[in-house]
């Protein structure tokens, strides 16, 4: 049975559920959340643009070199995912920091309006 | 001629170097990173003094449209010593006049300088995208405040996270159509690409452009991240973030969306002109109406900031060669202005420990300094004649003028802008000039700088570091206004080779020896 | 040398004022007058033909290869430049003196830098130089204006707003006509404009609004009219002649740029006309007549005396822009003879109000009173200075106003004639209420020991005097020049010579005018020598209609009739609002703020910002459907 | 040169100006004390009060009083100068712009003077009096201008000469309306009653005449004097077409005066705000549709 739909919607869906996850609280650990899911949809998207009807793993090795017209799938968005993957640990490990700033400072990881008086020292 | 890698390469190595000499900020540490910035400083300018062939270096000998090539050509290595000489001044000040701050500040400086340089040389759509996360990431960290609320920065996060996933998202459908990462490539298949597959794919990449640019409906983040970060960061981030992610935009705009051509009638290829164009008038009026009302000195700075990038791309958007230099003087000139302003605003918030301008009355009393450069940042931001802004402002007129309605709509707007913002900054630097009985304020903050052990703040002089960095910006904004001859070469020689329907332009080099011959009209045979 | 005379007259002041920058109070008033005098000098020496036009490349290609800046010396620009630097050197002696310890308002580095740009603004022969010299003008006075008094600079914004928002909409016209002709040279786009106007095209009218937008804010004329009583009487006292006599000549200087040339070279049948006069010029008209009207009305209803003076001089711009309206020869020779006179009486007037309160630290005229005991040579200038400001005969102000009038007559302007006979009235109203509140009545005892002005301070009053009368006297002294800027504008010349002047519907010689006033001065004094003995008695021994003062205890303060002095003709106006235009302005202003203000917090809260990023993001794919 | 022989006239006219003026003011008097069933003062009274002012001692309050005492009346006589005689004026030039403006110098010279002598009462009078000029000044500006606009001159000798070869064309008949606002206006110039507020005796003590004494009651007296030939010859060269001999001139001046001083003579006082209303609308109105229609549109 053809897997491209399934994967197609399932990116989809992830990517819905970050979108309603960041909409629907206030919380800073729901939207770390939410990004964290909506990057995996699209890492799961990018993969799949990669993807050729019959085309095997890309690695050549002695008997697939010479295959057909497109013997391989396209092996770039898969390193374009490694590279998301890596950059989304960064960005989230930095939004846990903030978010025990935000604890620290406020007891509680509801982000509201910014405090108008909050000192500024430099 | 491959020097010009040295300004990725050389700062991530000494950032990652640096943690070794401890995480305590000794004098040590500190004069390693300001030695880079000094020397890739000097490197620039150096490169800067000969002539600068506009050449391709291919990275890792994959040769393109496979591998990753940085292109570089006079205006872009302009920007990235700019970028420098800002970054050099703005650590300096904060090692001198800013709160203690541990080595991981500079290494953030370093990494942020790697990444602007990158996405300025960048000639790959998604090393593009990787440069723009870690200038993120870098400003993030750099801007979140040590003590207080982090909500500012937790919505600056949350804006960047948002727009790298659409962008990333945008690259994914823009690469699933053209199958290509390289820019011009991608220019060249532009045409051929489906209906939909363009304006989703465009709409997300530029998504993510205009939430660095601070650009109106997306710029919820920047008033208060502006106000709670240190003024050095204000500088980074107004001055370097704004400026590569306007550089970037403009380059991603002139090669694959072809330039936006000119605003109507729209040719074909979805232009999205006339919809920034009025994006940008939006940003520009009411960010110069936020700043008559804003109360808050760096708040202030804030809009300005706004208003001008979305003046930026106004320009951008516009597309005829006049805006294009346009654009690129107003980068300039913004990213200079902009920095000299914060400098005063930051020896005026460590003097009086309050943000709001009302309170620095009277200061330029003890530093008529402060007077002096705040006047000139003003007018260079402005664009008050003599000064570099002005250079902008007057080919953008020329440039807009010349578009029908559209245009002549947004040269009202640009006057109604400039009149209030210049009232606006006027003020404050009268403010700074006024008679105030100091004493009364003074008073105080002896008490609090003791108490808060600050560095060591001496009220009368301004460090070395305030005058060194300010002098040496201001030396950069009246050669520019007095006689900007280099400049408005490179901005044409750039804005020619950027131009889609030039002749095969030195951009194309690095591709055209592999990609398939072309017919007479330029349509590439199958 | 001459090549560089142009360039140095625009570079060198401003590059002086740097340097003033560092020198002590003493050296830097002086160094302004020294440049002041200099260029007086210069200018009076050299003639409009023989001046090279300098021209110097900038490598900025906004237009064509180079950015070209040219400065050339034309008659107008000799004519305005000459007046003008005669007056700058009187207000600048006066300065010297003015700003002692006690009074230094420290602005003689921007003062020098002004001279500099405002002789540039002359000077510009291409539309580049005049927006530079112009904006920088603005920036400078917006500084001087504030000098350093927060209350001062809030006042000083209504007027920098104004010009700024003119200039650059003058910026926008100059490069309106250079797309179409290739270049900012204001000839070559007076010859453009020309064409246009006279060949009906339709985007002449919107270039000309937008150079007259320029020239219309910097002139006060009617709906620009408010912001000269904020500028004027909050500016340094010894600034505000400088402010009043010359910097808002300015306005009038760019009418006759861009007015005069276009429409005077245009045929006659091209621009349809009321009354004998092309429609835009007939509009002007009756704006300067209102100006007029409006300036005298809120000059009699103010108590402070720097306001009332402000609004004298609107009104004289209302004056100066309804002669210049007249479309005749004779209108725009009467336009620059009136802004000469002008520029005397209301330097004349200023300093004498700045030195009054430079003794007293008065500025409410309720507060003065019977200074001219004290203060004799102070009194006599600004006696003969309102004398010429009312337009009464021997003195200078007549000369110009009567031929005002004749120019009006000429065309059979007669209801703009009678407005300005209205204003003229009314002009002769207020500057009687501000010599009495001042020079005469009662002295209070505040003011016993002031003593007169010193003697450097006075030369300036003195050369007013002279000045006054001698153009009184012979009107040819600025005539002739007028002449020659009609010859290089190709208007044939005004019929006069040195004394008698020939306007269209009668002649009058100014030399019997003057001696006959003298013989009848004569007369009533051998009138009054004849008559019996007068014995001086002291001020406050007068006729109190039989009643004893002391029990009201009496002090010359209270016996001072100076405060609301037109009582009943404020109840006459009470119906009409005469404040309107700066309420109006104000309300906008305060609009602005507010919408800035809804943005600037609008976006603040946590919740709205998650949704600008949707928001934006539909926004943005709208807009992608869309094109 | 030509000043020098012109002299002797300027002499003869100033005395001509002065003496006929008290002569009005004799007549005057006298008329209104016929009116009011009285004998009334001999019509040479003037002269004689004029001389004994001269002869009294006086008080002054410092040298700006002297000052505009004698500036105000030098103003008037130089007015008179250029008002037509007969057909003639010593200086040969009789332009109503000049005279409408030295006419002014009048009001500084006793204004200045008048409140330099430091009682409150003298500058409210003057206050007064400058307010009803704002009031009266333009109609008759209004209605000259009309003159101007029909005669093409805007020299009084030319206005004269229009309208010589008896009264048919005499602007009296031609400009009806006219005439009648500069009646009016001419009421309230030489301040006759109903306009009479500026030296309203019972409310400030005869105004701007508090201080006066002696020689400068006596020149405050030649003042109203020289005003009053001064502002009737200005309505006789006006309307009633000059004149070939002095007498019928003189005539004329008389006929003119005592019209007004009739009015004077049964009229109440007005508060001043309602003297200006008064003007502008009666005056005012009537002039506006003067030159309107003389000038047939804006």
């Amino acid at each position: 049975m053809n897997v491209v739909p399934i994967v197609a919607i399932s990116a989809l869906l992830l990517f819905g559920i970050g979108l309603y996850g960041l909409w629907s609280g206030r919380n800073v650990l729901r939207w770390i959340l939410a990004v964290g899911l909506m990057e995996t949809g699209i890492n799961v998207f990018l993969v799949l643009t990669g993807w050729r009807p019959g085309g095997a793993v890309p690695i050549i090795t002695g008997a697939f070199s010479t295959r057909g017209p497109s013997p391989f799938i396209d092996p770039v968005p898969s390193a374009l995912v490694l590279t998301s993957i890596v950059i989304g640990l960064g960005t989230t490990t930095l939004a846990l920091a903030l978010a025990v700033l935000h604890a620290r400072a406020h007891g509680d990881l509801e982000c509201g309006d910014d405090p108008e008086n909050a000192e500024v020292l430099e | 001629m491959s020097a010009a890698v040295a300004f990725i390469a050389a700062p991530l190595a000494a950032a990652f170097l640096l943690p070794l000499l401890g995480t305590r900020p000794t004098w040590g540490t500190r004069a390693a990173s300001l030695l880079t910035l000094g020397a890739l400083f000097a490197l620039g300018a150096w490169m800067l003094a000969g002539p600068v062939p506009p050449h391709v270096i291919v990275l890792g000998g994959w040769r393109a449209p496979f591998g990753i090539s940085l292109y570089v050509d006079a205006s872009s290595l302009m920007l990235v010593t700019l970028f420098e000489l800002l970054a050099l001044a703005a650590l300096w000040f904060q090692h001198q006049h800013g709160q203690e701050k541990p080595v991981s500040f500079d290494v953030l400086v370093l990494v942020l300088m790697a990444a602007g340089a990158g996405a300025v040389l960048t000639q790959d759509l998604f090393n593009l995208f990787v440069f723009l996360e870690i200038a993120t990431v870098a400003a993030l960290a750099l801007s979140a405040p040590q003590t207080g609320s982090p909500r500012g920065v937790i919505r600056y996060w949350l804006f960047s996270a948002v727009s790298g996933a659409a962008m990333l998202l945008g690259i994914a459908i823009l690469y699933s159509g053209a199958g290509t990462l390289n820019l011009v490539d991608l220019g060249a298949r532009w045409g051929r690409l489906a209906e939909p597959v363009r304006w989703l794919s465009g709409v997300l990449i530029l998504l993510g452009f205009l939430v660095k640019m601070e650009i109106m409906p997306f710029h919820g983040w920047a008033p208060a991240t502006y106000r709670r970060a240190p003024s050095s960061v204000g500088l980074l981030l107004s001055g370097v973030v704004t400026g590569l992610a306007a550089f970037s935009a403009w380059k991603f705009f002139a090669l694959v969306l072809r330039g936006g051509t000119s605003l109507p009638p729209v040719s074909g290829v979805f232009s999205f002109s006339q919809a920034l164009f009025g994006l940008g008038a939006l940003t520009l009026i009411l960010g110069a109406l936020a700043m008559l009302a804003e109360k808050d000195g760096k708040r202030l700075l804030a809009f300005s900031t706004i208003s001008q990038m979305g003046l930026v791309l106004m320009a951008l958007a516009l597309g005829n060669p006049r805006a294009v230099r346009g654009a690129l003087f107003l980068v300039f000139s913004h990213a200079l202005g902009k920095s000299l302003l914060f400098l005063v605003a930051g020896i005026a918030v460590s003097r009086t420990r309050r943000s709001e301008w009302g309170a620095w009355r009277g200061l330029g009393q003890s530093s008529r300094s402060l007077v002096w450069f705040w006047f000139l940042g003003t007018a260079t931001v402005v664009g008050l004649p003599l000064v570099p802004g002005f250079w902008g402002k007057l080919s953008f007129v020329g440039g807009a003028l010349g578009m029908g309605m559209w245009g002549k709509a947004g040269v009202a707007l640009l006057i109604a802008a400039t009149v209030a913002e210049s009232v606006a900054l006027l003020r404050v630097g009268h403010g700074l000039w006024e008679h105030a009985d100091l004493r009364k304020r003074s008073g105080d903050v002896d008490e609090t700088s003791a108490a808060a052990g600050a560095a060591p703040a001496c009220k009368a002089c301004a460090g070395v570091s305030y005058w060194a960095g300010a002098l040496a910006i201001s030396a950069g904004i009246l050669w520019m206004g007095l006689w900007p001859a280099t400049f408005t070469r490179a901005f044409a020689d750039t804005a020619a080779a950027y131009a889609g329907d030039q002749p095969v332009s030195v951009v194309r080099t690095s591709t055209d020896a592999f990609a398939p011959r072309r017919d007479g009209q330029g349509q590439v045979k199958p | 040398m001459t090549k560089y005379l142009l360039p140095a007259l625009v570079i060198l002041p401003p590059v002086l004022g740097l340097l003033a920058a560092f020198l002590p109070r003493l050296l830097r008033w002086l160094l302004l007058f020294l440049t002041a005098l200099a260029t007086a000098t210069v200018l009076v020496a050299v003639r409009p033909g023989e001046m090279m036009p300098f021209s110097a490349a900038l490598p900025v290609d906004a237009l064509g290869p180079a950015l070209g800046l040219h400065l050339a010396l034309t008659p107008t620009a000799w004519f305005f430049l000459v007046m003008s630097s005669l007056a700058t050197a009187s207000f600048t002696l006066f300065s010297l003196v003015f700003n002692d310890e006690r009074h230094d308002s420290g602005i003689a580095p921007l003062y020098l830098a002004l001279l500099g740009f405002g002789s540039g603004v002359f000077l510009a022969a291409d539309w580049i130089t005049f927006f530079v010299c112009w904006e920088l003008a603005s920036v400078l006075t917006l500084i001087i204006v504030g000098h350093r008094r927060g209350h001062a600079f809030s006042a000083g914004l209504w007027y920098f707003a104004l010009s700024a928002l003119g200039s650059l909409s003058l910026l926008a016209g100059a490069w309106w006509i250079a797309l179409h002709n290739g270049s900012f040279r204001i000839d070559d786009s007076l010859v453009t404009l020309t064409g246009w106007v006279a060949s009906g095209r339709a985007a002449a009218w919107p270039v000309l609004g937008l150079f007259s937008l320029a020239f219309l804010t910097k002139a006060a004329l009617f709906p620009f009219h408010m912001w000269p009583a904020f500028a004027h009487a909050e500016a340094p006292d010894d600034f505000s002649p400088f402010l009043s006599g010359v910097l808002i000549k300015y306005g009038i200087y760019g009418l006759f740029v861009v007015w005069v040339p276009v429409f005077f070279h245009t045929p006659e049948g091209a621009v349809r006309t009321i009354s004998g006069i092309p429609w835009p010029l007939y509009i002007l008209g009756w704006v300067s007549a209102l100006t007029a009207v409006v300036g005298t009305l809120m000059a009699i209803f103010t108590n402070d005396a720097k306001r009332l003076l402000a609004w004298s001089t609107v009104a004289n711009l209302g004056y100066i822009g309804t002669a210049l309206s007249a479309h005749s020869v004779l209108g725009t020779a009467a336009a620059l003879f009136h802004l000469a006179n002008h520029m005397v009486f209301k330097g004349a007037m200023f300093t004498t109000v700045a030195a009054v309160k430079w003794r007293t630290g008065e500025r409410e005229m309720h507060r003065m009173g019977g200074l001219a005991l004290r203060m004799p040579l102070t009194f006599m200038t600004f006696l003969l200075a309102i004398i010429a400001a009312a337009g009464i005969p021997p003195m200078s102000g007549f000369a110009s106003k009567w031929m005002i009038f004749q120019a009006l007559f000429e065309k059979q302007l007669v209801f703009q004639a009678t407005a300005l006979f209205f204003a003229s009235t009314g002009a002769f109203l207020y500057l009687y209420r501000a010599l009495h509140s001042i020079f005469l009545g009662q002295l209070s005892t505040r003011h016993e020991h002031v003593r007169e002005v010193p003697f450097l301070m006075a030369l300036p009053m003195v050369a007013f005097m002279l000045a006054l009368m001698a153009v009184g006297f012979a009107p040819g002294l600025i005539l002739k020049p007028v002449n020659w800027v009609l010859a290089s504008h190709g208007l044939d010349a005004v019929r006069s010579n040195w004394t008698i002047v020939v306007g269209a519907t009668a002649h009058i010689d100014f030399a019997t005018l003057f001696g006959v006033f003298g013989f009848a001065a004569a007369l009533v004094f051998l009138f009054f020598v004849l008559g019996g003995r007068r014995t001086k008695v002291p001020m406050m021994d007068n006729y109190t209609s039989g009643e004893d003062p002391a029990d009201w205890g009496l002090t010359p303060e209270r016996y001072q009739y100076a405060y609301a002095f037109y009582q009943p003709i404020r109840v006459l106006f009470s119906r009409i609002p005469l404040g309107a235009t700066e309420a109006l302005f104000a309300r906008v202003a305060r609009a602005l703020v507010r919408t800035g203000s809804l943005v600037a917090d609008g976006f603040a809260s946590a919740a709205f910002s998650t949704w600008s990023i949707l928001l934006g993001a539909a926004l943005l794919i709208l807009f992608g459907v869309l094109s | 040169m030509r000043f020098l022989n012109m002299l002797p006239q300027l002499l003869g006219v100033s005395f001509l100006a002065m003496g006929l003026g008290l002569l009005l003011m004799g007549l005057g008097r006298q008329f209104t004390a016929r009116l009011q069933r009285r004998v009334g003062p001999p019509f040479y009274q003037a002269y004689l009060d004029v001389l004994k002012c001269f002869s009294k001692t006086s008080i002054t309050h410092g040298f700006v009083m002297d000052l505009g005492t004698i500036m105000s009346l030098a103003g008037l006589i130089a007015t008179a100068y250029y008002v037509p005689f007969v057909q003639w004026t010593p200086t040969g030039s009789g332009s109503l712009v000049i005279i409408l403006y030295l006419m002014t110098i009048g009001y500084l010279g006793m204004a200045m003077g008048v409140s330099a002598s430091g009682n409150p009462q003298a500058p409210l009078g003057i206050a007064r009096a400058l307010a009803l000029m704002f009031g009266y000044k333009v109609p008759l500006v209004m209605v000259i201008l009309a003159m101007i606009v029909v005669t093409g001159s805007s020299d009084l000798l030319a206005i004269a000469n229009a309208q010589q070869g008896g009264p048919s064309n005499w602007f009296l008949l031609k400009f009806p309306i006219g005439f009648v606002a500069v009646e009016i206006a001419f009421q309230a110039m030489i301040g006759e009653r109903p306009y009479d507020m500026m030296i309203a005796p019972a409310e400030i003590a005869s105004g701007p005449m508090v201080e006066l004494s002696g020689k400068y009651l006596g020149l405050a007296f030649l003042l109203h004097s020289v005003q009053l030939y001064v502002e009737t010859a200005l309505i006789v060269n006006l309307f009633l077409g000059g004149a070939a001999n002095p007498a019928t001139f003189f005539g004329k001046q008389v006929l003119v005066y005592l019209t007004s001083m009739a009015v004077n003579a049964v009229m109440a006082r007005y508060r001043i705000e309602q003297g200006i209303a008064h003007l502008w609308k009666w005056a005012g109105s009537l002039a506006f549709i003067q030159l309107l229609t003389t000038k047939g549109g804006f």
